[in-house]
C-alpha cells in the first residue's frame, strides 16, 4: 500500500510529505495546489475520490486550505492536501469544484468564513451567513461586536439571495448571473417548514407539481460552534459537540473525547470503552427510530411517527437512569465517562433487545409493506455508488447506494474490534434501500449491545487526567460513525489549553448536497420523502 | 311545504349561521396590525414574483377530461332512473354508449393524457 | 393580594404560590379601577382559551426532538387538548420556541409572530431561547427570543424535559386564565426591540 | 317501529289547526332551521372529539381527557377559542372572494347535509333528483376550496387549490357513477324512495356483486372528496404547510375546519343512505323473529350507527396510510376506479335483468 501511495505522491510536484499513523500531510505551494489535487483525484493507481471536507485556516499572517482526502476504497488512509496564501487583502486559491462534487458547498462555507475565494467557482455566495454580513467571523482578527453586526430587523434581500456576487473587479462589466430565471416560480421551503427536520431553507423552481431545481440555503441555526470553541477548553468543547447533530450527541461527543485523548496519549479503562460503545449504538437506535419516524411523517403517516417516537422513549429511560440526561447525554468525559453506570443499567438493556425485536417487526408491518409506502418509495431518488462517493454521502444513504464507508468496521475504535456485527450494504441506492437500511442497522446495533452487555469488564470508569489538559501541537483527526455517516472532529493545536483551530466534518450537509442532486424532475411530494430519506440534521450542519 | 321552499329555509340557515359566526368573530376578536401581518405566508421569507400566474397545463387538462365525462354520466342518469322498466333494449343502448365512453378514455389513455407529467 | 382561585386541573392554586409575577399581574389589574372585575363572559370565554391552545409546529433545533417527544406516546400533550398543531402561524395560538434564535433567523421569527392572529402567545423553551444559553459567547446568536418579540412563559433546561415544558404549558393556560380578554389589543401593538434600544 | 314521524306530523297538525297557515309555516321553517343548525353544530363536536380520541388511542396516547369528564367539553373550548380569534385580511389578495370561499364551503357542506334522511320525517330536503342534488351541492364545496387557494394569493394556497381542482373533479366521477348503480336498481333519484325500498333489504345485499363493488369505489372516492388522508394532498401539512387554507385564521379557518369533518359524515351519510338504507333496520327474509328484534332498535340509531361505522372506517384508513402523490392520485382515479365504475353499470345493468 506504501508504495502505491508513494507512487502517486512522487507525482506531486515539489511536495513536503509527513506521515503519522495513517494520515498523510502533503504541503503544497498555493501554484501547485490544483494541479495536485487533479493527480490524487485522476490517477490509476489509486484514486482518493471521497473529498471528505475543506478546512479553512487562519494562522494569522497566513490563510490556508486543507483538503482532507481518502480512496473510497480504503477508508483507512487519509491524506490532508494543505496550502497556504499570505496575501490577506484578497485570498484566493484554485476551484476543484469539477474533480469532487461535493467541494461546491465547502468551498462556499471556507469563502463564508474566512473570505477565502476559490477562482473558478462562480457560486461564492455566503452560506451559512447573511449576504450582508460584514466581516468573515472565523479570522482571528474578526471583530466580535455587535455594533458592526446587529440583530437584523429586516429578512434578507431576495436578489442577494439569488444573484451571484461579482467577485472580482475584472467581472465587474460582466452581467450578473442568477441562480434562478426571472419568470421562475420559485417557492420558499423552510425555514419554518414541518418537513425539513429543522430550519433548513430550499428554494425551489417547479413547474407545476415537478421540481426543476433546489438552492438550499443554510445558517438559521448557525451559532458559531467552531468560534466558540477556538476560546473554551477542550473538556468545554464537549458540551458543544453534543448540541451539533443531537440525534447522535453522544457519538459525536464521544468523536472528541478521542481526538483530544489520541493527543494526550491516555489509556481509557476498557470498561469507559465498553459503555460508551454500548451509549453509541443506543443513540444510534434512538436516532434511526426517529428517522423512521420522521419519513413516516413527511409521508403522511403520523402514526408510524408516534410509534417510532413510543420504542424511543425506552432508550430516554435508560439514557436517564445511567448519564441524567435525556436527548444530551453528557456522559463521555476525555478519559473515560462522566459517572459509573446505573446498577440497573445491564438488566434494562437487556429487556430493551427483545422488545425492540418485537416492534421493528410491527414496523415492517405498518409501513414497510404498505401498497402506498412502497407505491411512493420504489423508482424515486437514485443516488449512485459514485455519485455518493464524489459528493460524500457516507453513512446509510451511501450504503444503501452500494459504498462500504461504516468506520465502524474500516477504523474501529473504542471496543468495535471486539464484536461481530456485519456493515450493511444494499446497492440499489433508491429510497426504499435509505429507507430500509436504518430498520436493518437498528438490527445489527442491538447485536452489537447484545454481544457487549453481559461483558462489561469490571475497573474504573474515567482515566485520571491533569486538572488542565493541553494537547501537543499538532494536527488530530478522529473519524466517527453516527447515526448519519462520517462525522470528522479536526482539532489543530498549538500547545494551548485552548484548541487554535476546531472543524467539524458534518455528514448532514452532504446529504443536502444529495438532495440537492436528486431531486431535479421528482414531485414535491417526493422531495418532502427524499429529505426524509436522507435524515438530515441541520444544526449538524450550520454548527 | 315545497322541497324548494325547504331548500331556501337550509339555505338561509346556512347564510345566517356563516354570517353570524362571522360578525360575532370580527366584532369581539382581538385585533394588531402590522406592516407584516396581510403578506403571504411562505415559511416566513418573503415571496418571491407574483404566485397568480400561469400554470401547468396537466391541471387544466384534467379539468376538461372531467368535463366530458361528467357530461356524458349525467346522461346516463335519466337512463339510469328507467332502466329497470326498459329491460334488454336499455342495456344495449347504454352499453354502447359506455362502450363509446370507455374507447375515449383508452384513447386519452393511450395519448397520455392520463399520465401525470 | 391572592391570585383568584383558578382551577387548572391537576395544578392546584398552592402549586403556584411562589410565582409572584401573576399575583402581581392580578394586583396590578385591580389597582387599575375600572377593569377589576372579571365578569362571567370573561370566565366562560378564558375557560374556552386557556384550555384550547393550538401550538405552531416550530423547532430550531435540539429542544425541538422534546416537542416530537411531547406529542407522541408517553407524554401525549393531547390529554391538555394542544395536539392540534398548525403549521401555519395563521392558525396558532402559541409559538414554542425550541432552540437558539441565530441573527439570520431572528427576521423570519418576527415576521412568524407578527404574521399569527390575535391573540397570541410565545413560550421560550430552553436556555438558547431564553438568553443564548450555552451559546452566549457566539458572534451569531441572539440573546434571547425576547430581544425580538414578547415572551410569556420561559422553560428553562437544554434542553428541558417534557415534564417541564408540560409545567411552562400550564403556566401559560393559567396566565390566559387571568387575562381579560375585552382588554386584548385591539389597536396597533407596538413591540418593543430590546436590542435598538 | 318508533319514527319522528310521529312528532314531526304531530307538531305539523298542531300548529296548520290553530294558526293561519303562513304564520304556521314560518315557525315550522324557523324550527327545522334551528333544528339543523344545532344537529350539525353538535355532530361537529361529536366527530371532532371521535377523531381525536380515536386517533390517540390508535396511537397509544390518551386522548383530550383533562376538559370535562373524558375531554367531552374539548371541542367546546376549540369553539369558543377559534371563534374569537383574529380575522385576518391580507394585502395582495382578492378578500371579497377569500371571505366567500370559506362560506361557500360551509354552506355547500349544510346544504348536503340538510338533503339526508336521518329518519321518516326527519328529512328536510326530499327533491325528486335528489341524488342530482347531493352531487350538485357538494360540488359547491369544491368551488370553495380552488377559490380560497387562488384569492389568498400565496403559493402554497396556490398549488394546493390546483391539486385540489385536479383531485376532488376527478374523484367526483366515481362518486357519481357509483351512486348511479343504485339508481338504476331503485329505479328513482328521490331519497326517501330510495331508503323506502330497502325496507326489506338493503342495497348492498339486493345489488349483489356490483353495488358491493360501487359501495367500495364510493368509499374510496367519498374519502378522497373529502380531502382526507391517504388522499390530503391539497392541504399536505408536511408539503404545502396547510395547503389552500394556509392564510386562514379564526373562524374562516374554523369554517374549512368544520366543513371537513361534516363532510367525513356527510359522505359516510350518503353511503349509509344508499347502499346501507339509512334508518331501515336490518331485516334478512325470512327470519322474522329476528327481524322484529331489529325492529325495536329505533331507525335514528340505526342510521347513526351505520354512518359512524362509515367515519370509523374513514378515521381508520386516514391514520394508517401514508399520502398518495399526484400523479398516483390521479391514475388510482382515471385507471383503476374510473374503469371500474363504468363497467360496474354494466354489470349492474345485466345484474338487474337477470335477477
Amino acid at each position: 500500500m506504501n508504495n502505491k501511495l508513494e507512487q502517486i505522491f512522487s507525482q506531486i510536484p515539489s511536495a513536503e510529505i509527513s506521515n503519522k499513523e495513517n494520515i498523510y500531510t502533503i504541503y503544497v505551494s498555493k501554484e501547485n495546489l490544483r494541479r495536485s489535487a487533479e493527480i490524487l483525484r485522476n490517477n490509476d493507481i489509486l484514486d482518493f475520490d471521497f473529498l471528505r471536507d475543506i478546512i479553512g485556516m487562519d494562522y494569522t499572517d497566513s490563510f490556508g486550505v486543507t483538503y482532507n482526502l481518502s480512496p473510497s476504497d480504503d477508508l483507512t488512509i487519509i491524506v490532508l492536501l494543505k496550502s497556504t496564501t499570505t496575501d490577506r487583502e484578497k485570498p484566493a486559491f484554485d476551484t476543484v469544484i469539477d474533480l469532487w462534487e461535493s467541494a461546491p458547498f465547502y468551498e462556499r462555507e471556507v469563502h463564508d468564513f474566512f473570505g477565502i475565494r476559490f477562482l473558478g467557482n462562480e457560486d461564492m455566495r455566503r452560506i451559512f451567513l447573511r449576504q450582508d454580513w460584514r466581516g468573515y467571523p472565523l479570522r482571528k482578527d474578526y471583530d466580535n461586536s455587535p455594533i458592526i453586526n446587529p440583530v437584523p430587523k429586516d429578512n434578507e434581500n431576495l436578489d442577494d439571495m439569488e444573484n451571484l456576487p461579482v467577485l472580482d473587479l475584472e467581472d465587474l462589466g460582466k452581467p450578473k448571473k442568477s441562480v434562478f430565471d426571472k419568470d421562475e416560480y420559485v417557492v420558499n421551503f423552510g425555514p419554518q417548514h414541518p418537513a425539513t427536520h429543522g430550519v433548513l431553507h430550499l428554494r425551489i423552481s417547479l413547474d407545476g407539481e415537478t421540481v426543476k431545481k433546489v438552492d438550499p440555503n443554510f445558517g438559521y441555526i448557525h451559532r458559531g460552534i467552531e468560534k466558540m470553541c477556538e476560546a473554551y477548553t477542550y473538556p468545554q468543547i464537549l458540551h458543544l459537540a453534543d448540541r451539533l447533530d443531537y440525534l447522535s450527541g453522544s457519538i459525536n461527543r464521544h468523536a472528541v473525547c478521542m481526538a483530544v485523548e489520541k493527543g494526550l496519549e491516555l489509556e481509557v479503562p476498557q470498561r469507559a470503552q465498553y459503555v460508551r460503545t454500548i451509549i453509541d449504538e443506543l443513540t444510534r437506535i434512538a436516532s434511526h427510530l426517529l428517522g423512521w419516524g420522521a419519513m413516516a411523517l413527511d409521508m403522511g403517516a403520523i402514526t408510524a411517527f408516534v410509534y417510532g417516537m413510543r420504542d424511543r422513549e425506552k432508550i430516554m429511560d435508560i439514557f436517564e437512569q445511567t448519564c441524567g440526561g435525556r436527548l444530551m447525554a453528557n456522559y463521555a468525559v476525555i478519559g473515560g465517562l462522566m459517572a459509573d453506570i446505573h446498577p440497573e443499567f445491564q438488566k434494562k438493556v437487556k429487556e430493551f433487545i427483545p422488545y425492540m425485536r418485537k416492534m421493528l417487526k410491527e414496523h415492517h408491518i405498518l409501513f414497510t409493506g404498505n401498497p402506498i409506502a412502497r407505491g411512493r418509495m420504489d423508482g424515486v431518488g437514485y443516488l449512485s455508488r459514485e455519485q455518493a462517493i464524489s459528493i460524500g454521502a457516507t453513512g446509510p444513504v451511501g450504503r444503501s447506494s452500494g459504498w462500504s464507508c461504516d468506520l465502524r468496521k474500516h477504523a474501529p475504535y473504542a471496543a468495535y474490534d471486539k464484536v461481530n456485527f456485519t456493515e450493511l450494504l444494499r446497492t440499489d441506492g433508491m429510497t426504499f434501500d435509505r429507507y430500509h437500511i436504518r430498520l436493518d442497522e437498528i438490527e445489527e446495533s442491538l447485536k452489537i449491545i447484545e454481544q457487549l452487555i453481559d461483558n462489561i469488564p469490571e475497573g474504573d470508569y474515567c482515566a485520571k487526567t491533569k486538572a488542565v489538559i493541553k494537547l501537543p501541537e499538532g494536527d488530530y483527526i478522529q473519524r466517527v460513525e453516527n447515526a448519519r455517516g462520517d462525522f470528522s472532529v479536526y482539532i489543530n493545536s498549538r500547545g494551548d489549553k485552548f484548541p487554535y483551530r476546531v472543524k467539524f466534518r458534518s455528514p448532514s450537509m452532504v446529504l443536502v448536497n444529495v438532495l440537492k442532486h436528486i431531486t431535479p424532475g421528482t414531485k414535491i411530494s417526493d422531495l418532502i420523502m427524499l429529505g426524509g430519506s436522507l435524515d438530515y440534521v441541520i444544526p449538524c450542519i450550520d454548527r | 311545504m315545497t322541497n324548494s321552499a325547504l331548500f331556501l329555509v337550509v339555505l338561509v340557515t346556512a347564510v345566517f349561521m356563516v354570517v353570524a359566526a362571522m360578525a360575532l368573530a370580527m366584532w369581539l376578536s382581538p385585533k394588531s396590525y402590522n406592516a407584516l401581518k396581510g403578506e403571504p405566508y411562505e415559511c416566513g421569507i418573503e415571496t418571491r414574483g407574483p404566485s397568480w400566474g400561469q400554470f401547468r397545463v396537466g391541471y387544466y387538462l384534467i379539468a376538461i377530461l372531467f368535463l366530458i365525462f361528467d357530461v356524458e354520466a349525467v346522461l346516463l342518469f335519466p337512463w339510469a332512473t328507467i332502466y329497470s322498466s326498459i329491460g334488454l333494449d336499455g342495456l344495449i343502448l347504454a352499453s354502447f354508449f359506455i362502450f363509446v365512453l370507455l374507447l375515449g378514455l383508452i384513447y386519452a389513455w393511450k395519448k397520455g393524457a392520463l399520465e401525470w407529467k | 393580594m391572592e391570585v383568584k382561585d383558578i382551577k387548572v386541573k391537576n395544578f392546584t392554586t398552592a402549586d403556584f404560590r411562589d410565582n409572584e409575577y401573576l399575583e402581581k399581574y392580578v394586583e396590578e389589574l385591580r389597582k387599575g379601577g375600572v377593569n377589576v372585575a372579571i365578569g362571567k363572559l370573561d370566565d366562560i370565554i378564558n375557560w374556552g382559551r386557556s384550555n384550547s391552545v393550538w401550538p405552531l409546529t416550530f423547532a430550531t433545533s435540539c429542544c425541538g426532538i422534546e416537542f416530537m417527544s411531547l406529542g407522541a406516546a408517553r407524554f401525549d400533550f393531547a390529554r391538555f387538548g394542544w395536539e392540534v398543531t398548525r403549521n401555519s402561524p395563521r392558525q396558532a395560538d402559541v409559538v414554542f420556541c425550541f432552540g437558539t434564535i441565530v441573527h439570520k433567523m431572528a427576521p423570519v421569527v418576527k415576521r412568524l409572530y407578527e404574521q399569527m392572529a390575535e391573540p397570541k402567545y410565545v413560550i421560550a423553551v430552553g436556555s438558547c431561547a431564553i438568553s443564548g444559553g450555552p451559546f452566549k459567547k457566539s458572534y451569531h446568536t441572539v440573546m434571547g427570543l425576547d430581544e425580538i418579540i414578547p415572551v410569556d412563559v420561559y422553560v428553562p433546561g437544554c434542553p428541558p424535559s417534557p415534564n417541564a415544558i408540560i409545567y411552562g404549558m400550564m403556566q401559560l393556560s393559567r396566565k390566559i386564565k387571568v387575562q381579560e380578554f375585552f382588554s386584548l389589543p385591539k389597536e396597533p401593538k407596538i413591540i418593543v426591540n430590546k436590542a435598538n434600544n | 317501529m318508533f319514527h319522528f314521524e310521529v312528532v314531526t306530523k304531530w307538531i305539523d297538525t298542531f300548529l296548520m289547526s290553530n294558526l293561519p297557515e303562513w304564520l304556521a309555516l314560518t315557525i315550522e321553517f324557523v324550527l327545522i332551521g334551528i333544528l339543523i343548525l344545532s344537529a350539525y353544530a353538535v355532530l361537529a363536536l361529536i366527530l371532532i372529539l371521535a377523531e381525536r380520541k380515536i386517533c390517540a388511542y390508535f396511537q397509544c396516547r390518551l386522548g383530550p381527557n383533562r376538559v370535562g369528564a373524558w375531554g367531552v367539553l374539548q371541542p367546546i373550548a376549540d369553539m369558543f377559542k377559534i371563534l374569537l380569534k383574529e380575522i385576518i385580511t391580507l394585502n395582495r389578495a382578492d378578500n371579497r372572494l377569500f371571505r366567500l370561499a370559506s362560506f361557500l364551503v360551509i354552506i355547500a357542506s349544510l346544504l348536503t347535509f340538510g338533503a339526508l334522511p336521518f329518519d321518516k320525517g326527519l328529512h328536510a330536503i326530499d327533491f325528486n333528483v335528489g341524488v342530482f342534488y347531493l352531487l350538485a351541492v357538494s360540488a359547491l364545496g369544491v368551488v370553495g376550496i380552488v377559490l380560497a387557494g387562488w384569492a389568498s394569493n400565496s403559493k402554497y394556497t396556490m398549488i394546493g387549490a390546483m391539486r385540489s381542482g385536479a383531485q376532488l373533479i376527478s374523484y367526483e366521477l366515481s362518486c357519481a357513477l357509483s351512486l348511479m348503480t343504485i339508481v338504476m336498481l331503485s329505479g328513482t333519484m328521490q331519497l326517501s324512495q330510495i331508503v323506502e325500498q330497502q325496507a326489506n333489504m338493503w342495497f348492498i345485499f339486493k345489488g349483489g356483486i356490483p353495488a358491493f363493488i360501487a359501495f367500495v369505489i364510493y368509499l374510496i372516492a367519498g374519502h378522497a372528496e373529502t380531502n382526507r388522508g391517504p388522499f390530503d394532498l391539497p392541504e399536505a401539512e408536511s408539503e404545502l404547510t396547510a395547503g389552500y387554507h394556509t392564510e386562514y385564521s379564526g373562524i374562516t379557518f374554523g369554517f374549512f375546519y368544520l366543513a371537513e369533518y361534516l363532510n367525513m359524515f356527510i359522505i359516510a351519510a350518503i353511503a349509509t343512505t344508499m347502499f346501507l338504507g339509512a334508518w331501515q333496520p336490518l331485516h334478512i327474509p325470512g327470519l322474522d323473529g329476528f327481524n322484529m328484534v331489529m325492529d325495536y332498535i329505533p331507525p335514528v340509531l340505526w342510521f347513526f350507527a351505520k354512518t359512524f361505522f362509515c367515519v370509523f372506517i374513514a378515521l381508520w384508513v386516514r391514520w394508517s396510510f401514508p399520502r398518495l402523490r399526484i400523479d398516483q392520485l390521479l391514475r388510482l382515479e382515471w385507471k383503476i376506479l374510473m374503469p371500474i365504475a363504468l363497467a360496474n353499470i354494466v354489470l349492474m345493468a345485466l345484474w338487474i335483468l337477470v335477477f
